[in-house]
């Protein structure tokens, strides 16, 4: 329990008019750390948005990969795995956009079909880490005393345990494996680091003046982070789902590529796994293995710089003018 | 009405135990209706976590808190919100009070929503104008605002009309001037002041001794969680009897006097550990300081009628009839 | 021969444009003296003390001029400005108890500090040694890290490391107000004491608290929204200010032995103007209780009596026909 | 200082308890039963592989009581003896990972010291001006966000293949025989290289990223701004603000160890670097259960240990922590 020193600070750092506010910031304001947002008009934080070029650039990309996920399939008419889409190993042409495998298999299909799955996979997985983070950062964050104690020492083991390797277990004994299974695996093993975000946060907004005054007029304890905390959160939220929906992406890319991936849908991590094993590196069959690897970098490259355009919408402090 | 009956928090520093910091030990005194009493301490005198006790958003470790008799430790939730309807709070910071992404008058809609449900929109409306002019604020200046469109001042005086629509019977007022500038601080202690005749009882914790003096009758001063001196304020501000509200009284930086020789710099053990004696014994220049001082923590003697002082100096003289020196 | 400031004008860039934080300030403050430098928060003192050593991330110069003893300070290029900080100007920050580097030791940091400024640490530790008993601090305090003292004591240690060069002008930032009563008078009689030791030539003291400007300070300017309002020796602006807000502001501060129920003290309504578009003319115009049409004018800042100036058309009025 | 140790201790000793139990428990929780699926693959007549089913089960003692199982499973842990390899018949499973640990500790360790060096002094530098800021940076983020194995593919590919600078499969050429030989080094080391530079480029953008954002956040703290005010050059700045910065990064390396194991084990798939990923992946074509329970538990125990030693370098480098725990505070 922190206590509160009642140093009588003459500038409050919460946000006063902006004329006072700016004009006497001075030093106060380096002293400013990540603030949530403060209540700005909604107007406000949209132009922000849309005039920052980071956001632009990484919101497109994903936009665009998103897009190809949908309209891919129609523009091909061989399955993922369908034998004798072309000669094999060939180079990409007119019929086959993407070349084929050794198989006959149209790559661009596989592609089409890998997107669809790595998107599913990281959508679900990425969607349930946040949420448990959500759940464990909340209550620890707003309860403190023994019940953080025991979250946090719960959250740091499931931090320093290689998730990788639990999963080399489970996946091993697992004869059948879908998408769902990864995504639940995923979701179950990477939420420590959206429950340390959130915990720090909930603990910093918890101590603010306006938590007391909500318990002082009766509202009961989970209706008070529902609904004076976790909205204050909505950026930080959005922005871990985001953190979290890139990593999913690529612990799933490198579970399919040890081979512990689903067996029956096609899947980014599958094409280079396959790629590897026929050593179609060895053989310069580059327009086998390229795709799918740059796909994924584009895709978790263009969240990530997304992510941090957003960090400069919501917190003006990091904006450089 | 309000009662505090030797209430003490401890706190546990580290995960397993380790050193235990006493933030507040041992504290005893009430507030009778209509009666501003002021709670004046530095920090680290505890003040503000008395303030939460009685507020119940803090636990006591020992003692109780009684109002109106009835321990508030015992209440159930919905004897919690009746409670919460008779006591209310005001806090330091006006722009942490508000939640920055809501409109600022939502602290009503919430105590509408809990409170007074059954009660009519356009009769809601009507009492809550009144009690916004009560506290001199013009409605239309500040509904339907964010708070960080309105002043420290404002959003003060929001608090004190939400606590009048409760219509409470004590507020405890846990330095809510203390961030204002200079010139709307007195406007909002005038407003405090003239509460109080309208039967209201005021806790007013502050660390500025001339707000206390302003606008209380009965004055505590807290030192390191111990009270060091209690009574009606004239007694306590104009014959201070323990040495350290004697120093306060001396350091204070007045308007119309200069300070007279030199104020050494305290640095005494870190805040709150436990002392086993005198709180202020290490700082305490009054040359009886005895072997008793260090030992034994000195209780609440009455030096004179409604003139409390815990100091080891008073409990000899006052076995004998002489007035001390 | 002490400051000089003529005109001195530095705004805020803020996403919604500039804000007015120091709007044209001329004063001049001779050797020895200490002026205190009081306003409520946004009038601009914090701007104006920083501006003299150090121009802050937002915070951009217009014009003016500052002069230090006859060498003008160019403080609107912050690389030249270098040259004549620690030795010339220094300051006791507003954030003073969290200003020392935490993971490095205080003497081993003000060793490397020194050397960077091209003093050698030998030199001048006998002085520290003396300084730091003055402010009651032992020296084994340069063997140890920040994070082993006090908020008080990490303070003081910053008072000693700023003035360690006796430099000509000092500014400190409302440093008392994070302290209790008993060690708020301590440190500033320290501050007194660092003058008569002639570790400092002039000192300007910022604080929102006049109380304690009375005790210390030999002169008050008084601030408000971006302008300066008056300037006078101590005791003429506590017994008798001339401009109306100082008047409100010193009659608005409760005293001990002034009770509610004798005498009913006035605050001052409404709020100071944003300063991003500030009003025209006086800026006190909307709360003053004695503003006429001529207040649509802005009023200069001009010595109505000896050593003591202030902006007000009224004031001027009365000073021509005493 | 004990008592910080101390809880840090208990954490990691929970923690590979914890991973010992689970390691222990799924095989029996798995639908099917290991040893008659490793039966069934030997297409034996039924009743004789009835009989082998029975044998295994009394070998692995799967007949006794959980309880009893679950004991010996520690004490056979403590006689270093995880049970013999199904992929390498015979041999013990300690022997055949004993065999392919020095190579990835051989990859892994320069990769992640030097990135993580590398990296840190890259993110401070980058964070000098704005034009370095916005170029270096997006390359930062690229890296980053890159799979390993997938740069590990590119980088054999072009560097290997297409400019023919590097062997891209193996730990040394197959006529040569390991010896101290100054030919038989370089080959091995050029082997070694592009395995490296894959994993060390990944890591680099991840410590370039987290360092640029901590200095700008230290050149904004207060004791930044004290300095200035007082004049110091911004030498001595920057170097105040680098080792403030560097210090969550010490923390970051040890919470990142999960994931940087993961990358280390693909990417010696891709390059067929005989260390314990290409084991990894053997022992899955085989379903060799023994040596994928043997290889978990050296990877928990290893990245446990290295959490421990990054623990004890921190309290040596941030003088804080020391002083926090022994309660210094005069």
């Amino acid at each position: 329990m922190s206590r509160s020193k009642t140093s009588r600070e003459p500038i409050s750092d919460a946000a006063l008019p902006v004329g006072i506010a700016d004009a006497e910031r001075g030093a106060a304001e380096a002293a400013i750390l990540v603030k949530p947002t403060v209540g700005k008009k909604k107007s406000e934080i949209l132009y922000f948005a849309l005039h920052n070029p980071k956001l632009l650039v990484g919101g497109s990309v994903v936009l665009l990969f998103l897009i190809l996920t949908f309209v891919g399939p129609l523009l091909t008419h061989y399955g993922p795995f369908e034998y004798g889409a072309g000669p094999t190993n060939g180079p990409p042409s007119a019929r086959n956009w993407f070349g084929t495998t050794t198989f006959g298999q149209d790559v661009f299909a596989q592609f089409v079909g890998g997107l669809g799955s790595t998107f599913a996979v990281a959508i679900v997985g990425g969607g349930l880490a946040t949420l448990i983070g959500m759940i464990v950062g909340f209550t620890a964050g707003y309860r403190g005393g023994l019940v953080d104690e025991i979250l946090n020492m719960l959250t740091n083991i499931v931090l320093v345990i290689p998730t990788l390797a639990v999963l080399l277990i489970i996946a091993a004994y697992l004869e059948v494996r879908g998408i769902l299974w990864e995504a639940l695996f995923i979701g179950f093993t990477s939420w420590p680091w959206a429950a340390r975000a959130i915990r720090a946060q909930t603990f910093s907004l918890r101590n603010r003046d306006f938590v007391d005054l909500a318990r002082l007029s009766g509202v009961r304890s989970h209706k008070i982070i529902f609904t004076e905390i976790a909205p204050n959160m909505s950026s930080y939220l959005f922005m871990t789902f985001i953190l979290m929906f890139g990593g999913a992406i690529l612990i799933a890319a490198t579970l399919d590529f040890i081979g512990l991936g689903p067996t029956n849908t096609a899947s980014l991590g599958l094409m280079m796994n396959t790629a590897v094993l026929w050593s179609a590196m060895h053989l310069g069959y580059w327009w086998w293995f390229v795709p799918p690897g740059a796909a994924i970098t584009l895709i978790v490259g263009g969240l990530y710089i997304m992510n941090v355009g957003l960090d400069e919408v919501f917190n003006p402090k990091l904006r450089e003018f | 009405m309000l009662k505090l009956d030797g209430i003490s928090k401890t706190y546990r520093i580290g995960t397993f135990g380790g050193k235990e910091l006493r933030a507040v030990n041992n504290i005893s005194f009430d507030i009778a209706p209509g009666e501003v009493v002021s709670l004046i301490g530095e920090s680290g005198s505890g003040k503000s976590t008395i303030g939460k006790m009685i507020l119940r958003l803090i636990s006591v470790t020992s003692g109780s808190i009684l109002f109106e008799e009835v321990d508030i430790a015992t209440l159930s939730r919905r004897q919690l919100r009746d409670y919460y309807r008779r006591v209310q709070g005001v806090f330091q910071d006006p722009f942490s009070s508000y939640n920055p992404i809501f409109k600022a008058d939502r602290v009503f809609s919430i105590i509408k929503r809990v409170y007074f449900r059954h009660v009519p929109d356009d009769e809601w409306d009507a009492k809550l104008r009144s009690s916004l002019e009560a506290v001199g604020l013009n409605p239309p200046e500040v509904l339907d605002k964010y708070p960080h469109q309105l002043s420290g001042g404002q959003l003060q005086r929001l608090l004190i009309a939400r606590a009048l629509l409760l219509d409470i019977e004590v507020l405890v007022a846990d330095e809510i001037i203390s961030m204002l500038d200079a010139s709307t601080r007195i406007d909002v202690l005038n407003l405090l002041a003239e509460l109080k005749t309208r039967g209201l009882a005021i806790l007013f914790i502050t660390h500025d001794l001339s707000l206390g003096h302003y606008i209380s009758e009965k004055a505590v001063i807290l030192y390191r969680g111990a009270i060091a001196e209690m009574g009606t304020t004239d007694r306590v501000f104009n014959n201070p009897h323990h040495p350290y509200t004697q120093m306060l009284m001396r350091s204070v930086p007045h308007l119309d006097s200069r300070w007279e020789g030199k104020e050494a710099v305290a640095e005494g053990p870190e805040e709150g550990l436990l002392v086993p004696g005198c709180p202020y014994f290490a700082r305490c220049p009054v040359s009886q300081r005895s072997q008793a001082c260090k030992s034994a923590i000195p209780e609440l003697l009455e030096t004179e009628p409604g003139h409390f002082v815990a100091c080891r100096r008073y409990a000899d003289i006052l076995s004998e009839p002489t007035p001390p020196a | 021969m002490g400051l000089r400031v003529e005109n001195l004008r530095v705004y805020y860039q803020t996403l919604r444009g500039d804000v007015k934080a120091l709007d044209g300030a001329t004063f001049d403050l001779e050797d020895g003296e200490i002026m205190g430098l009081a306003g409520e928060s946004g009038c601009g003192k914090t701007t104006l003390g920083n501006s003299l050593i150090r121009l802050g991330t937002r915070m951009k110069y217009i014009e003016g001029g500052v002069e230090l003893d006859g060498v003008e300070l160019p403080i609107w290029d912050h690389d030249k400005m270098d040259r004549f900080r620690y030795r010339e100007v220094s300051m006791i920050p507003q954030y003073a108890m969290s200003a020392l580097n935490p993971i490095r030791k205080i003497g081993k940091m003000t060793a490397e500090l020194l050397a960077s400024r091209g003093v050698a640490y030998r030199d001048v530790l006998p002085s520290l040694r003396d300084r730091l008993d003055l402010v009651e601090l032992s020296t084994d305090v340069l063997k140890m890290y920040p994070i082993e003292l006090s908020g008080g004591m990490k303070q003081r240690v910053v008072m000693v490391l700023s003035t360690l060069l006796d430099p000509s002008l000092l500014i400190a930032d409302e440093i008392t107000s994070a302290l209790d009563v008993s060690t708020q008078r301590a440190v500033s009689e320290m501050l007194v004491e660092f003058r008569e030791r002639e570790y400092v030539k002039s000192l300007i003291f910022i604080t929102h608290d006049v109380s304690i400007l009375y005790q210390i300070a030999d002169s008050i300017m008084v601030m408000y929204a971006g302008k300066l309002v008056e300037k006078a020796p101590t005791d003429t602006i506590i017994q008798e200010p001339r401009h109306p807000y100082t008047k409100m502001l010193i009659s608005s501060l409760p005293q001990i032995g002034v009770k509610y129920t004798e005498k009913k003290l006035e605050g001052i309504p409404g709020q100071p103007p944003l300063l991003l578009e500030p009003p025209t003319g006086c800026r006190f115009r909307d709360r003053c209780p004695v503003a006429f049409d001529k207040c649509q004018e802005e009023p200069p800042f001009v010595e109505i009596a000896s050593n003591h100036s202030s902006a007000c058309w009224r004031t001027m009025e009365d000073h021509a026909q005493a | 200082m004990r008592r910080y140790f101390g809880r840090k201790l208990l954490t990691y000793g929970l923690t590979f308890f914890l991973a010992v139990t689970i390691d222990w428990l799924i095989p029996r929780f798995m639908p099917g039963n290991p040893v008659s699926s490793m039966v069934a693959r030997a297409q034996v007549r039924p009743e004789i592989a009835e009989r082998l089913v029975d044998y295994y089960n009394q070998l692995y003692g799967f007949n006794e009581s959980i309880i009893t199982q679950y004991f010996n499973f520690w004490k056979s842990l403590f006689q270093g003896d995880l049970g013999t390899s199904i992929f390498v018949f015979g041999q013990p499973v300690t022997n055949v990972i004993m065999d392919a640990l020095p190579y990835t500790l051989g990859l892994l360790l320069p990769a992640i010291l030097l990135s993580w060096v590398a990296g840190n002094k890259f993110g401070a530098f980058a964070a000098r001006s704005k034009y370095l800021d916005n170029t270096l940076l997006p390359v930062g983020y690229v890296l980053t966000a890159t799979p390993y194995m997938w740069l590990g593919i590119i980088l054999g590919w072009s560097l290997g293949l297409k400019f023919g600078w590097f062997p891209i499969s193996g730990a040394y050429s197959f006529s040569l025989r390991p010896a101290l030989s100054w030919k038989f080094i370089t080959d091995a080391l050029l082997h070694w290289f592009l395995p490296f530079f894959s994993l060390f480029l990944v890591m680099f953008g991840g410590w370039a990223i987290g360092m640029r954002n901590m200095i700008i956040y230290e050149l904004e703290a207060d004791y930044s701004h004290y300095l200035e005010a007082l004049g110091a050059p911004r030498k001595l700045i920057r170097k105040y603000a680098f080792r403030n910065a560097v210090l969550p990064q010490l923390t970051g390396l040890a919470l990142q160890l999960g994931v940087i194991v993961a990358g280390a084990l693909v990417t010696e798939i891709v390059f067929g670097y005989p260390g314990l990923g290409l084991l990894v992946l053997n022992s899955i074509q085989n379903q060799d259960y023994f040596l994928l329970q043997g290889i978990f538990l050296f990877i928990i125990a290893g990245v446990l240990i290295a959490n421990f030693l990054i623990d004890v370098a921190y309290v040596l480098v941030d003088p804080r922590t020391r002083i926090g725990m022994t309660g210094g505070t005069a």
